[in-house]
């Protein structure tokens, strides 16, 4: 431990947006956290940093949860030698009570930095720092307060959910239970890690996805709906009346042009058939507009980051699905189960599901997995006149009738 | 050769202007406006306030020195031996006299040959070789092409249609005559993997560009034969490595057939140019009139003079209805060959849940 | 020579639209026809084609202009066994006198089948058919009376232009001068394959595009301005008292949204600066509406069919080049040279323009032929974070140090 | 393991409802709509004509145990012990008295927690571990972030804007986070090839995962070494090998830096969800402010809020201008670094003559 100066981290102290040097100076008396600012100091007088790769540590039974770091200036922060962190697993939705986060902060007292991300980018609660023989009693003391680990390394992903029907009346899906029965569900995929790579899912309970479902999850569940926007008339007319501008601000932004609004009367009507749920319009008047009754979701694949291939945005596998709670979600989780099973038997080392479709091609991964193709799958069908076709889908015979010819016109030659 | 005399080369084609009427030479570059007077005839008014008026006829391209002698009279008689062809292959007279435009069109319709294709009409089909002179064919070009145009034939008379309604044709996967910006295109294709004959890899192909030549990657050196191994599960038929070695036949008689893509444009004008896209992966080769492709050709054609709005060019309508609907309304199954499984299919992939049922 | 009866061809010469089979029929006497007609009908028998490979034929100092063909069917029709096509270079334009189109049909009538194809797809005039000991003769004559052979196999294709000046107010730039021009200045390109594939040049004089160039040709001249649309305001005024409908026809369909247009008054005015030039406004009122006066073309490269990597549509490599019929083109000149040069060099075999600048990166392309990068080159930049920097960008200082600190980091692990 | 004991597995997260307040629990699933009270707070009101308020407070997201006994503190003051924390780290108190709504933004706001990022205002910056956790960072996360919030703050505190603007930070191309859809993403990058240690790489890394974790195969067999080598003109500098193999350095103080891209956006909302596109090809690693990433992010955020309409979000306000006039406004230089050259290249192309000068 070093009483090293720190101008820079000093000057990250002042601002008007809440400053995590001044966290971590809260935590300052634990050695760990004195080396770590000591550490970002220096990391911010090289421009580099000082960690490196983790090597495999862990709680036993499970194969993830905990990211393993170790710096490369121990000799000079030996208290952040190693410096692991665990990957606590959210309540759906991020809904706590005050004792609920206190129980984290007395563990994580007791065996970590006192440092934490509310929350990580995937969705656990993750506890920062700590040292491998901590992790064992920490897992211990969090698992017997209720508390489980989430996922890292090549297994499912902590699942996250947004706030759903807890907070929002755009919720087509009943996310936090969906998400908390599926986490339950796959336990065994999320802590032991048997595939190709990650697989992570969210569930946005409407097309607003406000957990980014479509651009941060292999498996993308958007809650949506079949029937028709609930449409209240005198709430539109009191929108109207207000002075708000409904036909610039709603009606000319409708991606589909199925709104018709009369200026005068404030009739407002929608062409249901062709509105394609994009929420805007129940966004902009949210008392006035309500999403459609008989709801489900669309379940989309494929989303991931830039590596190796280039981001890929989640697209639609299933244009609509009606969620059961009653048989517990069964058709989704069958669906996933297949998806998982062809993956996993045919993806390389760090492919991820999207990759593999694109390399192997959505035919083989319709056919692979039981699903029908459907125009909602594409922008637009495809342009080049490269397509297979399935050998029962053409005449067998010819084949031979064709070789004779080629013999034949080979004797020509 | 049989002759010795060599002649001179390189000399380039004619001069355009020496084949340039006066009334064109007078007023180059100096046009002000163009009117259509009626199907087949334009008007084009230059800033000197003469007229010149063409008059389109439809030609099936394939033309005997017999038919050219009597379009070449015909020029002498009312374009003071004037006329041209245009970059889809019709038949345009150029007059400067409008009296004699009337007496032309009837002279050249008794002969039998239609005028027409101007304006918001069908052009004429833009089209290849195929049986008739081409060893790469995966179907009849100007058959498949005279049975659609009899069919379609007064869409190419009046000009009445939404939009320009651009059909093409190309008999094979080397897409000679660009189909692939068409409003309906239609293409001769594969559904068989080719047939090895090793013995004439071995004698006449050059192995390394058979593997180069294919796009995905299917074809393996077959070092035992000296020759090549396709994987099937790879191939899809698209006939280049034929055309690089005779010797992996790829005709198919029972399997051969059309495929038909609709939607694209090449015209700037407002959306830009794009990309025929696949609506029928296969119709037979039903000769000598294809009956499956001409009804399917029709019905594609109808559905959009019924629903495109005045303006809209096949791919504008689709655009706006979205390609989930344009399947419902051209009740045409959507099948996994629809999508796109080649270098750039993902984004073609629909990445919203924005879509109609 | 066979009399076999033709029943699939009789019945194609029904129908309104015009019977290529009677045109075929009109020079039946001569045998190669009747052989053709034949051949035809067996070919409509059988469902597939009958002739094979084209072997290297040609005239004496040419490498293209001919299409070597035969017949798997050589043995019944002998008059076909051989059946070559010439390709001869039309005029720009494709602009005929009654008489030169007299001359091309007497020669051919001494030395072929009498069939030709006015146009074929890339422009040329084709001449349909003749044996090999024909192919020389006749060549001679079409030369003699002021002909010349077009491209085929790997060399510059016959370049073609629209009517533009000849017939046209919207031509932004001489298509047809331009046409003859390139098409003179590279003879030997155009007749002595010596590339690594085709490479096609298409030229409109405007938007409309209408020889296809961004679809079919590898370098593609399209004629626009620079200046604004010249609008009379009296012609405006006359097409909405006529009763057009201006608003949805011209106004709303404009794509960049930039034209004003008054219903009462019938004023209109375009926003210049935000027009992007593509003719639709133009073409929907004529009378009223004219192109720019500061005419030039937009170069776009890339164009081709299907094969091999799918079809490419050209893309903008430069905005905007006032092509000087002064000095002869020499910019355009000087930029195909140095594209030839770039692509001869690096291509593979049957690789086109297109597929090496996909494969070796645009800003390989534009460095190697000296070309700056324009925002108009793309629809949008790059969303993957994968660029590239030269070697003068980079402090190269750093490798050094960062090469010790490998080292210092190797030893600490 | 020190310790013997083994603790229970998989009992998975605790559940949900145990977390919910009352109110909550009472409406559950029957929310009617939602208001801006004003900034940093929102009613919630379902069909009982209940009322909940959610205070938003703006978050480091990197938080000491002192502080979140702090919020569980005001939570059990003002919240009957509840609040969440949202999709992008900010803190949220659920309350469903009205009246304590100001006294806990009074309490919160002086202890030196911001209370905003509702509505048409800048949202916390989703970001990553950077130098304080990760060994793959090219820039530092918590740093780069608290400068720019400090900076644009008063976009925080208001809902002012044309729209929602999310801006989002990655430490390294791996990207957690996946900035890859915001309108505004600033991303750690590399610009120097790694350093191979070949004795590191004989010894520590499997030959055959390194070459394909290279996304442009730049990477092959050194078989003397026992290691790899790389192809300078094909490396991009990603970092992917690194990730598999610690020992091809990457890191490169002088060269390292930060990358902005701009215009990306998730919600299916109108145009739909859209990849950020490359703005600013770097600008260096200055510790501790950024203050050329700070002057970069804040200049683009203006030039938004200035040209904007109401309701366009960054990138539906590009694509109505076009991304050439955003490139003029924003004066910023275009570079061969923009144009795309990786798989997917080809459909960014402009393929047609529309644009602006
Ligand atoms: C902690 C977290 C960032 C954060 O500060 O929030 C994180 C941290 C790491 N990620 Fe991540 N990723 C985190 C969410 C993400 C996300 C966002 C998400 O999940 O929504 C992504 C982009 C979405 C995606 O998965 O594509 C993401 C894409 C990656 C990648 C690239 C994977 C790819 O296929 O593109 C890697 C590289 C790898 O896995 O080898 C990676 C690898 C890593 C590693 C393990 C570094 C490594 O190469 O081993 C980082 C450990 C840092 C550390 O020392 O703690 N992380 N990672 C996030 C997990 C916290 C949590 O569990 O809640
Ligand atoms: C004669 C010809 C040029 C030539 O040098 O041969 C020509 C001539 C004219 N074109 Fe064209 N276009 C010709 C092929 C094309 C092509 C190429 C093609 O079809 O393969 C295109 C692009 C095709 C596409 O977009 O898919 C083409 C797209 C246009 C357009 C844009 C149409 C649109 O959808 O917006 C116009 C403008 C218009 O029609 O309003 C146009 C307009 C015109 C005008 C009105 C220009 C003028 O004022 O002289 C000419 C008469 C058009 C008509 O037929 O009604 N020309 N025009 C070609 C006639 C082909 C034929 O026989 O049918
Ligand atoms: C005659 C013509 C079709 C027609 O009936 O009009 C034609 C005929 C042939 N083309 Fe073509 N192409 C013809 C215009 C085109 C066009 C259209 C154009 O030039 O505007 C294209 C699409 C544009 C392009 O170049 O991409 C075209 C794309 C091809 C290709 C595919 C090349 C590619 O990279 O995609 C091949 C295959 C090859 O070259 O090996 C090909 C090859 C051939 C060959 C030589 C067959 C072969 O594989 O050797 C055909 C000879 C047929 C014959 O026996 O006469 N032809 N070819 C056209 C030339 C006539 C002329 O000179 O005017
Ligand atoms: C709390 C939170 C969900 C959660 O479970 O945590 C949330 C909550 C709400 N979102 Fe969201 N969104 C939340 C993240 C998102 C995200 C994801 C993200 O930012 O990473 C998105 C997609 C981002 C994007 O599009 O790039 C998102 C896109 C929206 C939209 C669509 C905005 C648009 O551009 O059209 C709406 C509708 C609106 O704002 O009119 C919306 C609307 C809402 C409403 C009004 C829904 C409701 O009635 O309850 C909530 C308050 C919005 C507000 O802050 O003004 N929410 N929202 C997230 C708050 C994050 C934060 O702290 O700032
Ligand atoms: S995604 Fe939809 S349901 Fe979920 S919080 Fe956002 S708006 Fe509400
Ligand atoms: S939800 Fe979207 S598509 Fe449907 S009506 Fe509203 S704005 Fe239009
Ligand atoms: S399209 Fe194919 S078959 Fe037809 S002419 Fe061209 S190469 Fe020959
Ligand atoms: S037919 Fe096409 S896909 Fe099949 S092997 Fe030959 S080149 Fe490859
Ligand atoms: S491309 Fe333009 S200039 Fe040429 S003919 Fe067509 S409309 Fe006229
Ligand atoms: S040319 Fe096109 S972009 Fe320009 S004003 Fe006319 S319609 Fe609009
Ligand atoms: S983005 Fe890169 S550096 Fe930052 S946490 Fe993720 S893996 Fe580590
Ligand atoms: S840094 Fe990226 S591009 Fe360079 S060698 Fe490594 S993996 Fe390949």
């Amino acid at each position: 431990m070093t009483d090293k100066k720190r101008p820079m981290l000093d000057e990250l102290k002042k601002g008007k947006w809440p400053s995590f040097v001044k966290e971590m100076e809260r935590m300052e008396e634990k050695p760990a956290v004195k080396d770590l600012l000591g550490l970002l100091e220096t990391s911010y007088e090289d421009k580099t940093v000082h960690w490196k790769h983790g090597g495999i540590v862990g709680v036993t039974g499970y194969g993830g949860g905990v990211i393993g770091r170790y710096s490369d200036l121990g000799h000079i922060y030996p208290n952040v030698a190693e410096f692991h962190t665990m990957r606590v697993n959210q309540p759906s939705g991020w809904f706590y009570t005050s004792d609920s986060i206190r129980t984290l902060c007395d563990i994580w007292e007791k065996h970590g930095s006192g440092l934490t991300n509310m929350h990580g980018a995937t969705g656990d609660a993750i506890l920062l720092g700590t040292t491998t023989q901590h992790l064992q009693p920490c897992f211990n003391d969090l698992s017997d307060a209720g508390w489980d680990l989430g996922g890292s390394g090549s297994n499912m992903r902590t699942p996250s959910a947004c706030a759903g029907p807890a907070r929002c009346q755009n919720a087509c899906i009943d996310t936090l239970h969906l998400c908390h029965d599926i986490t339950n569900e796959f336990q065994d995929y999320l802590h032991r890690p048997m595939w190709p790579y990650k697989f992570k899912i969210k569930i946005s309970g409407c097309a607003n996805d406000c957990v980014a479902a479509v651009a941060r999850a292999d498996f993308s569940i958007v809650g949506t709906w079949r029937d028709s926007i609930r449409v209240d008339q005198d709430a539109v007319k009191e929108y109207a009346n207000g002075g708000y501008d409904i036909f610039n601000m709603v009606v000319k932004k409708c991606p589909s042009h199925c709104i018709s609004f009369d200026k005068e009367t404030a009739d407002f009507s929608i062409d249901d058939e062709n509105c394609v749920r994009c929420m805007h319009c129940i966004n902009k008047m949210p008392k006035a507009l309500r999403i459609g009754k008989d709801t489900g979701a669309t379940i989309l694949i494929g989303g991931k980051a830039t590596i190796v291939q280039s981001a890929f945005l989640s697209w639609v596998i299933v244009p609509f699905m009606k969620l059961n709670k009653e048989d517990g979600y069964a058709e989704l989780k069958d669906l996933l189960e297949r998806i998982w099973e062809w993956w996993d038997e045919n993806a390389k080392v760090r492919e991820r599901v999207g990759e593999l479709i694109y390399r192997k091609g959505m035919r083989t991964f319709l056919k692979e997995v039981g699903l029908e193709a459907k125009a909602q799958m594409v922008k637009h069908p495809r342009a080049n006149p490269y397509f297979f076709w399935w050998p029962e889908e053409i005449n067998q015979a010819a084949s031979s009738d064709a070789s004779q010819e080629a013999a034949a016109d080979a004797e020509v030659k | 050769m049989t002759e010795v005399r060599k002649a001179k080369t390189d000399i380039g084609p004619p001069h355009y202007e020496k084949m340039l009427p006066q009334i064109i030479k007078d007023n180059y570059g100096k046009w002000k406006y163009h009117e259509y007077i009626k199907s087949g005839v334009l008007k084009h008014v230059p800033e000197s306030g003469d007229a010149l008026f063409s008059v389109r006829v439809g030609s099936p391209r394939l033309l005997s020195i017999a038919t050219l002698r009597d379009f070449a009279d015909i020029a002498d008689k009312y374009c003071d031996g004037h006329l041209r062809f245009t970059s889809r292959h019709n038949v345009e007279f150029l007059l400067s006299d409008e009296s004699k435009v009337e007496p032309l069109i009837d002279e050249i319709e008794a002969m039998g040959w239609p005028v027409g294709g101007t304006g918001n009409s069908l052009n004429n089909i833009i089209h290849t070789q195929g049986w008739i002179h081409c060893h790469s064919a995966a179907t009849d070009a100007s058959a498949t092409v005279k049975a659609v145009m009899d069919e379609l034939f007064d869409y190419f008379k009046n000009d009445q249609l939404p939009a320009k309604l651009k059909i093409s044709m190309a008999c094979c996967l080397n897409m000679c005559g660009a189909v692939h910006c068409s409003d309906i295109a239609f293409v001769g294709i594969h559904r068989t993997i080719p047939r090895i004959n090793d013995e004439g890899v071995a004698k006449g192909c050059e192995i390394p560009n058979v593997i180069a030549s294919c796009p995905t990657g299917a074809i393996r050196p077959n070092p035992k034969a000296k020759s090549v191994s396709i994987n099937e599960e790879k191939c899809m038929y698209c006939g280049n490595c034929y055309t690089v070695c005779p010797s992996l036949t790829i005709m198919d008689a029972q399997n051969d057939g059309v495929a038909i893509f609709v939607g694209g444009k090449v015209a700037n004008t407002r959306s830009g140019p794009a990309f025929s896209r696949l609506a029928i992966p296969w119709v037979p080769n039903n000769p000598p009139r294809w009956p499956e492709l001409v009804d399917a050709i029709k019905h594609l054609t109808e559905i959009w003079v019924k629903n495109a709005k005045p303006g809209e060019r096949y791919g504008e309508w689709i655009e706006r209805i979205g390609w989930e609907k344009f399947f419902q309304i051209a009740e045409l199954p959507f099948t996994d060959k629809h999508i796109d499984d080649f270098i750039f299919s993902v984004p073609t992939f629909r990445t919203t849940s924005n879509f109609k049922y």
